[in-house]
């Protein structure tokens, strides 16, 4: 394991942007979000972004085609991203969010400009310290401190960062920056082994008092479809898309044209099952009519739904949104109310 | 080559909305008394300046207008009684909000013409491509794609 | 996909010259949707006009645009060419490439880019042009005449000649108004009661109009060709049947009143009719005055009245009718000179307003007409009369010029001479104003044949001075003071839109000027037409005016509801507004915003989500649309879209301007 | 006295049980101590969940666009909600018949990022308003500190701490202390016009089109808004910032003359965008050029956009 001293970051970052295209968690007006690093920019380590880091693969829109028509002839052109970038500071639960992403993008059918992008991108994971108060990320089988999937894992240690290449990609990019690594000592790895201990433990064990427990929940969830757990839930829902932009793993996205005269470009953009118009059919049918079958529809989707298909919850326990629904309807109160087994204390 | 010479060439886009009563009779004045004015200029007829919505002067910024112009008749004189003072507050607004958010007031101007105002309309038409030309090209509310 | 046929005109070398007309054809057969484009060098012509109905045909064309001259000249021209081509005129958009391209640029290569881009905008509206059709609304063939004044009753003549029928409604007990009031009228000095009498009298028997004297319009709902207003008959306590007009009632009794009829110069009893010739010529009792009603005693009149007509218990009715067309003909008020203490009236006897003069020179008047002072009854001989008392005063009363005073002036100095051949009229003046057939003849009557003496100036004050009044003035041509000892002093008071206009106004959804006078749908083109279809305007409720040209305003605004009534239905405009009823909120923002009432509130029935529920929305009324989308702007989420000119449309238009 | 809290109680248990209302909307607390949210309670043994604390600032009243009661809704108004039942009811969105209004004076309510920022949140479990004072809880003992510190700036400049309209006033009324609201729009009203263009941008660039701003606020209450709709597309979906300038002025200009200034549109932005300044500035703009209005409360007053005087001030010609 290697570490840099933190006074040597400013050179890391002007290092890593001359090799790729660099997200950071900066600040900007007290809001911290993933953007491509400039000199001069604020990193911010102390909180996850707001917007989780997914948009750097799925962007928030995004064209994939562009079209020309003339008379009678329609040229059609692809567009795909070339870009190399580097994701820096993703969180264990963000990045875990990318496998569930990959479920969605990377299975057939293939979305080729996700794949290429997870292709160019290399993803530098920083364990948290102290976990937030609305995480729950080990409910869902994760690491505050520790994410298996990084390319690369660095922990704050205070003084300096802690950094281990775990993958190929990983080993390329620790070569480029070799000059500004120091061999880290035994007892400095064996602290990054603790953390990783005890913040697991802590976060668990708040969890576990919140009830926010996933063992057997998808069991529980079955059959509660018509249950009047949704009927209780829901009223308070806003219809606002907070929660489902603002979750690492929701992917929905719809597709439109934009175009002048005879000329245009085919783009997807997010969507969410929290509008009313998700679902809206031309003829005017929508299937989910109310408030109350959307939100079932994103929490069934997500615990139930999901991991039926693919085998893993579509929930990473990042607690963005227990932290930003204006009015407090979040996948903690569906994990409680449905209930999964409660174990333990 | 000096970027100042550049500028020059510029040619802004103009887009004016004219009441079908006053404004856009104004230009058709202008056009039988044969005065000229800059082709900048492209005129959307609409019944009323209150039939301008705000919808439509941001839609023409979004695609590409250097300045939009609405023009009605004066107030007092609308064909419809009242439609320009309700358009006159709606616009004040609107021009005042834009400024708020950066945008220079030149760009978004309005104008009372009657459809005895041959020479008003082409004198305004010409004015306002001067200010917009010496401002150069609009981004700020443009869609870049 | 749409099947678009745009078509260039040359208009001669009137755009060929500054547009390439190839050029511009060219790009025309390739912008979106345009599967046919042609040029030719008159459009407007036979055979322009020949090669559009063809390729309506031929290239089954479903829009067509015509670049050409402005759509203010030719539209409808082109809107008559495609519907005779089998094709919906709506669907026609116009290019104006002439008036608003080719004639005022220079550069060929600019003019020619320009008119590309309009023909391009054109395009993109035509394509999303709708069918529209001209709905019919049915009329109901009465008219409603509002005000018993000259000019309400020449237009109730007027339109009863015409063979339709009238109600004719005036808040007084009689007809006349204040051409009743006048003694003789300028420039030809006839006696007023003596022209207008007859009318009165036809207007009474003619067998279309329904007289309903005594009585208030108090609401109109509705829209042209369908109004419906309902009429309160105020109780009149007489049987207007039973009664024969003898005058006992009156003579016997009891209690007096100050007489409106006479500018309050003499009494009135409480049952009375308001002149000699009033039509009808039955009397009412004015119940604010009468014993009986004040202090339930009395019936002096029940008692005396032989036909047994006096009915203390009757009630007003309420009637609901409709019509087709209304005229308004309410007339006018004299200002209130409260605010002009200087000429002293009001505080001594002798100082008058002209309709109080007018009163006492008239022969049924107080005096009989022999014009005699009010504080002692001694002829006057030296009469001072002031114009512009309260007209042409910004500060004080009306910036507008009250239009008659200067010749009621002239007529009164006449009058005078008339009278009293010793006596001398002096008349203070800012202008004279005499711009009417024989008017300035008349005035030179009044100064060169009756010596009326003619002041340029102002009068400073007015001082009662023993019996006679010192009126202190300036000569402003001499420049010297002036003092005249008077007898009498006459003020030109300012004419002023009746005080309860604004209201009426509301009542009928029609508008005021910030005087309150109400106005006209355009003040050269339309002047007798009010902003709200269907409503009509006459006389000095418009504005001031004389007696020749309230009638001719009369039979002007007769002439129009003539018009109106004569059709068994109208035909709407097409492009007017329209509720997207499932986008509509209920907010009814567009009704507030609505110029002529057009948008009115209703309640729908749906359901959601399995329960019935009622929600408001808004209904435009197409007969009252006037087209303007104001209502369109104030609509938040679009619900209100208007024909012709829909957001889509400008929307689509912006979008391709901008190219 | 009796606590206000005990006091919502009694009054909801008595509208249900009472069958007055077939529904009570209030607050209940959710597990932290920052959390407070909408509750719908049908049953009158329900109503012992309900709350009233400083962090109860989800305005009850936009709901009444969803729920459809056969019977009454009785529900809790603030001040600032008061205005904005007020503007719902004037736009036509809410039947009077159907609602019975209990007021709760507020004279402010916790904004947690200031408690926070405070450091007093490690370890917070709950927090208290007692007079004038914040009493935070911990596992281990209580903090004291003056409640107006942690208000939300929007409470600040509150103008109507106490329900213009209610059917029944829960508590005393407090007195109105507010700060001047239109600072932050002066201030910004003098920066270079650059520098406004970049504060905007660099705020609007953040926006997710969420939409949370338009669903709160209580002035949008369309049934089907603009920015939703598909034909005509307004709003593209691209987050082009041109769309995003779109949505934002749009969605301010419609408040315009609308808007009760409560707030809740930049309280509950989740990426910090000061959307109250662009409701103020019109705010401000409407009271210079056509005199003071108050939405939500001026309710004999025509709404500035929907009126005019014929003497009203000019439009810049852009000179």
């Amino acid at each position: 394991m290697k570490k840099i001293a933190k006074e040597k970051l400013a050179l890391l970052w002007e290092l890593l942007a001359h090799k790729a295209t660099l997200y950071f968690p900066l600040q900007e007006d007290g809001a911290v979000n993933f953007a491509p690093w400039k000199n001069g920019a604020q990193v911010d380590f102390g909180v996850n972004s707001i917007v989780p880091p997914k948009n750097v693969f799925f962007p928030q829109a995004e064209t994939y085609l562009r079209f020309k028509t003339g008379a009678k002839r329609l040229q059609l052109e692809s567009v795909e991203p070339e870009e190399k970038f580097i994701l820096f500071g993703v969180r264990p639960c963000d990045l875990a969010s990318f496998n569930i992403l990959d479920k969605i993008f990377l299975e057939e059918p293939t979305d080729g400009l996700y794949a290429k992008r997870r292709r160019l991108g290399t993803l530098v994971s920083m364990g948290c310290n102290e976990p937030g108060e609305t995480c729950f990320c080990t409910s869902f089988a994760l690491e505050p401190a520790f994410a298996p999937g990084a390319d690369v894992m660095v922990w704050d240690m205070g003084e300096f960062l802690l950094w281990e290449p775990r993958s190929t990609k990983g080993e390329a990019l620790t070569a480029v920056i070799n000059e500004l690594l120091d061999e880290a000592a035994p007892e400095e790895t064996a602290a990054a082994v603790r953390l990783r201990d005890t913040t697991a433990a802590g976060e668990a064990a708040a969890a576990r008092q919140r009830g926010w427990n996933t063992e057997g929940l998808q069991e529980a969830l079955r059959g509660k479809f018509n249950d009047e757990l949704w009927e209780k839930l829901y009223h308070r829902c806003l219809g606002c898309g907070i929660c489902t932009y603002l979750c690492p793993t929701c992917h929905c996205f719809d597709i439109q044209d934009f175009s002048r005269d005879l000329e245009g470009e085919r783009f997807s953009c997010w969507d969410s099952c929290m509008f009313a118009e998700f679902t809206l059919m031309t003829s005017g049918e929508n299937p989910r009519p109310t408030q109350k079958e959307r939100v079932r529809q994103r929490f069934l989707h997500k615990l139930l739904y999901f991991p039926s298909k693919f085998g893993l919850y579509a929930c990473v326990g990042c607690g963005r949104c227990v932290r930003k629904c204006p009015v407090h309807l979040d996948i903690t109160q569906v994990i409680k109310e449905a209930g999964g087994v409660v174990s333990g204390s | 080559m000096p970027v100042n010479l550049k500028l020059q060439s510029f040619e802004p886009l103009i887009i004016a909305f004219c009441c079908n009563w006053c404004s856009y009779a104004g230009g058709d004045l202008a056009g039988t008394s044969r005065m000229t004015y800059p082709a900048n200029v492209r005129v959307i007829r609409v019944p009323c300046s209150s039939r301008v919505s705000s919808n439509f002067i941001l839609r023409a910024f979004q695609r590409g207008a250097d300045g939009v112009v609405v023009a009605g008749c004066h107030p007092g004189d609308c064909h419809y009684t009242s439609g320009n003072y309700f358009a006159r507050r709606r616009f004040l607004l609107l021009q005042r909000f834009l400024e708020f958010l950066g945008m220079e007031p030149e760009r978004f101007q309005v104008h009372w013409i009657s459809a005895s105002e041959g020479n008003r309309f082409a004198a305004v038409m010409t004015e306002t491509t001067d200010k917009i030309r010496a401002l150069g090209p609009n981004r700020k509310l443009r869609d870049t794609r | 996909m749409r099947r678009i046929g745009v078509f260039i005109c040359w208009c001669g070398t009137n755009i060929a010259n500054t547009v390439n007309i190839e050029g511009v054809t060219e790009a025309a057969g390739k912008m979106p949707s345009v599967i046919y484009a042609d040029n030719y060098k008159y459009m407007c012509s036979e055979i322009g006009q020949s090669m559009i109905k063809e390729a309506i045909i031929k290239e089954k064309l479903d829009r067509v645009v015509v670049a050409a001259c402005s759509p203010r000249m030719h539209e409808l021209t082109f809107f008559k060419t495609a519907a005779a081509a089998g094709l919906n005129p709506y669907l026609v958009e116009i290019a104006n490439i002439r008036e608003h391209c080719s004639w005022v640029h220079k550069d060929k290569q600019e003019a020619t880019g320009k008119a590309i881009a309009l023909i391009r905008t054109a395009v993109a509206k035509a394509a999303r042009n709708k069918e529209l059709w001209a709905t019919q609304i049915p009329v109901e063939c009465r008219a409603l005449v509002i005000g018993g004044g000259i000019g309400g009753i020449q237009a109730a003549l007027d339109i009863a000649d015409a063979g339709f029928e009238v109600d004719l409604v005036e808040r007084t007990p009689s007809i006349g108004g204040r051409m009743a009031q006048l003694d003789k009228t300028f420039p030809t000095l006839d006696c007023s009661a003596c022209i207008l009498t007859p009318k009165m009298v036809e207007v009474a028997s003619h067998h279309n109009i329904t007289l309903y004297t005594f009585s208030e319009v108090e609401k109109v709902d509705g829209f042209v060709g369908n109004f419906e207003a309902t009429i309160r008959k105020k109780a009149r306590s007489i049987d207007l049947e039973k009664c024969t007009g003898c005058g006992i009632c009156w003579e016997k009794c009891p209690s007096r009143v100050k007489s409106e009829f006479d500018e309050a110069l003499v009494m009135r009893k409480a049952v009375y009719v308001p002149f000699p010739q009033a039509v009808p010529n039955v009397p009412v009792i004015d119940r604010a005055s009468c014993r009986r009603f004040t202090r339930e005693k009395c019936g002096i009149c029940r008692k005396a009245c032989p036909a047994g007509a006096v009915n203390y218990d009757q009630e007003d009715e309420v009637l609901q009718k409709k019509y087709g067309a209304i005229v308004v003909a309410t007339g006018f008020d004299i200002l209130d000179l409260d605010d002009f203490g200087e000429f002293s009236y009001g505080k001594h006897p002798d100082v008058l307003t002209s309709l109080e003069f007018e009163r006492l020179v008239n022969s049924s008047g107080p005096t009989g007409g022999r014009l005699l002072r009010p504080s002692d009854q001694s002829p006057p001989k030296n009469v001072v009369f002031i114009q512009c008392v309260g007209s042409r005063d910004k500060s004080r009363g009306k910036p507008y010029c009250s239009k008659i005073c200067c010749m009621y002036s002239a007529k009164h100095a006449i009058l005078l001479r008339e009278k009293y051949p010793e006596a001398q009229a002096y008349v203070f003046y800012i202008d004279i104003r005499t711009a009417g057939k024989d008017f300035e003849e008349f005035h030179r009557r009044a100064v060169e044949e009756y010596g009326a003496l003619y002041l340029k100036g102002s009068v400073g004050k007015v001082f009662p001075d023993g019996d006679k009044l010192l009126v202190k003035g300036v000569d402003s041509l001499s420049g010297h003071a002036v003092e005249i000892e008077a007898d009498m002093v006459v003020l030109a008071a300012a004419i002023k839109a009746k005080s309860d206009a604004p209201q009426l106004a509301r009542l009928l959804g029609i508008s005021t000027d910030t005087h309150s006078f109400f106005t006209e749908a355009h003040p050269k083109l339309r002047p007798v037409e009010a902003h709200t279809a269907g409503i009509f305007l006459a006389g000095a409720c418009q504005g001031p005016k004389d007696i020749p040209e309230t009638v001719s305003q009369a039979s002007g605004a007769a002439a129009k509801a003539i018009i109106l009534l004569s059709k068994d239905n109208l035909l709407s405009n097409p492009c007017v507004s329209e509720v997207n009823e499932s986008l509509c909120t209920g907010c009814l923002s567009c009704i507030k915003v609505c110029p002529y009432g057009a948008v009115a509130e209703k309640t729908i029935e749906e359901k959601i989500h399995g329960k019935a529920l009622k929600r408001r929305v808004a209904e435009v009324n197409e007969a009252l649309c006037q087209g303007c989308g104001s209502c369109t702007v104030s609509c938040r989420p679009g619900a209100v879209n208007l024909k012709g000119f829909t957001n889509e449309q400008i929307m689509a238009e912006v979008d391709a301007i901008c190219l | 006295m009796k606590q206000l809290s005990e006091i919502l109680k009694e009054v909801a248990f008595g509208s249900l049980s009472s069958g007055e209302a077939e529904m009570v909307i209030g607050w209940q607390k959710g597990p932290f101590w920052w959390q407070s949210f909408p509750a719908f309670i049908t049953d009158p043994g329900g109503t012992g969940s309900l709350i009233w604390d400083p962090f109860s600032v989800s305005n009850l009243s936009k709901y009444l666009l969803k729920e459809v009661p056969e019977k009454k809704i009785a529900l809790f108004l603030k001040g600032c909600d008061a205005l904005g039942f007020n503007q719902m009811l004037r736009d036509g969105r809410v039947d009077r018949e159907k609602v019975l209004l209990f007021g709760i004076p507020c004279d402010g309510l916790v904004d947690p990022a200031r408690v926070e920022a405070a450091g007093l949140s490690k370890g917070l479990l709950q927090v208290k308003k007692e007079q004038e004072e914040l009493i935070f809880y911990y596992k281990k003992g209580q903090r004291k500190a003056p409640a107006r510190d942690f208000y939300y700036a929007k409470c600040l400049s509150c103008r109507y701490p106490n329900p213009v309209i209610y059917d029944q006033m829960l508590g005393e009324a407090v007195p109105c202390q507010p700060v001047e609201r239109f600072a932050d729009v002066s201030k910004l009203e003098t920066t270079p016009l650059e520098e406004r263009f970049s504060y905007w941008s660099r705020h609007f660039s953040r926006c997710i089109r969420c939409f949370a701003c338009r669903n709160v606020c209580p002035a949008c209450s369309c049934r089907e808004c603009i920015f939703d709709l598909a034909e005509p597309r307004w709003l593209g979906k691209a987050n082009e910032l041109s769309e995003t300038q779109f949505y934002h002025i749009t969605r301010a200009y419609h408040v315009a003359g609308r808007c009760v200034d409560c707030g809740e549109c930049a309280r509950i932005c989740p990426v910090g965008i000061p959307l109250a300044e662009l409701n103020r500035k019109f705010i401000k703009d409407i009271n210079e050029l056509y005199g003071e209005y108050d939405a939500g409360a001026d309710l004999d007053k025509e709404a500035p956009l929907l009126t005019f005087k014929t003497d009203d001030p000019d439009v810049s010609s852009g000179s």
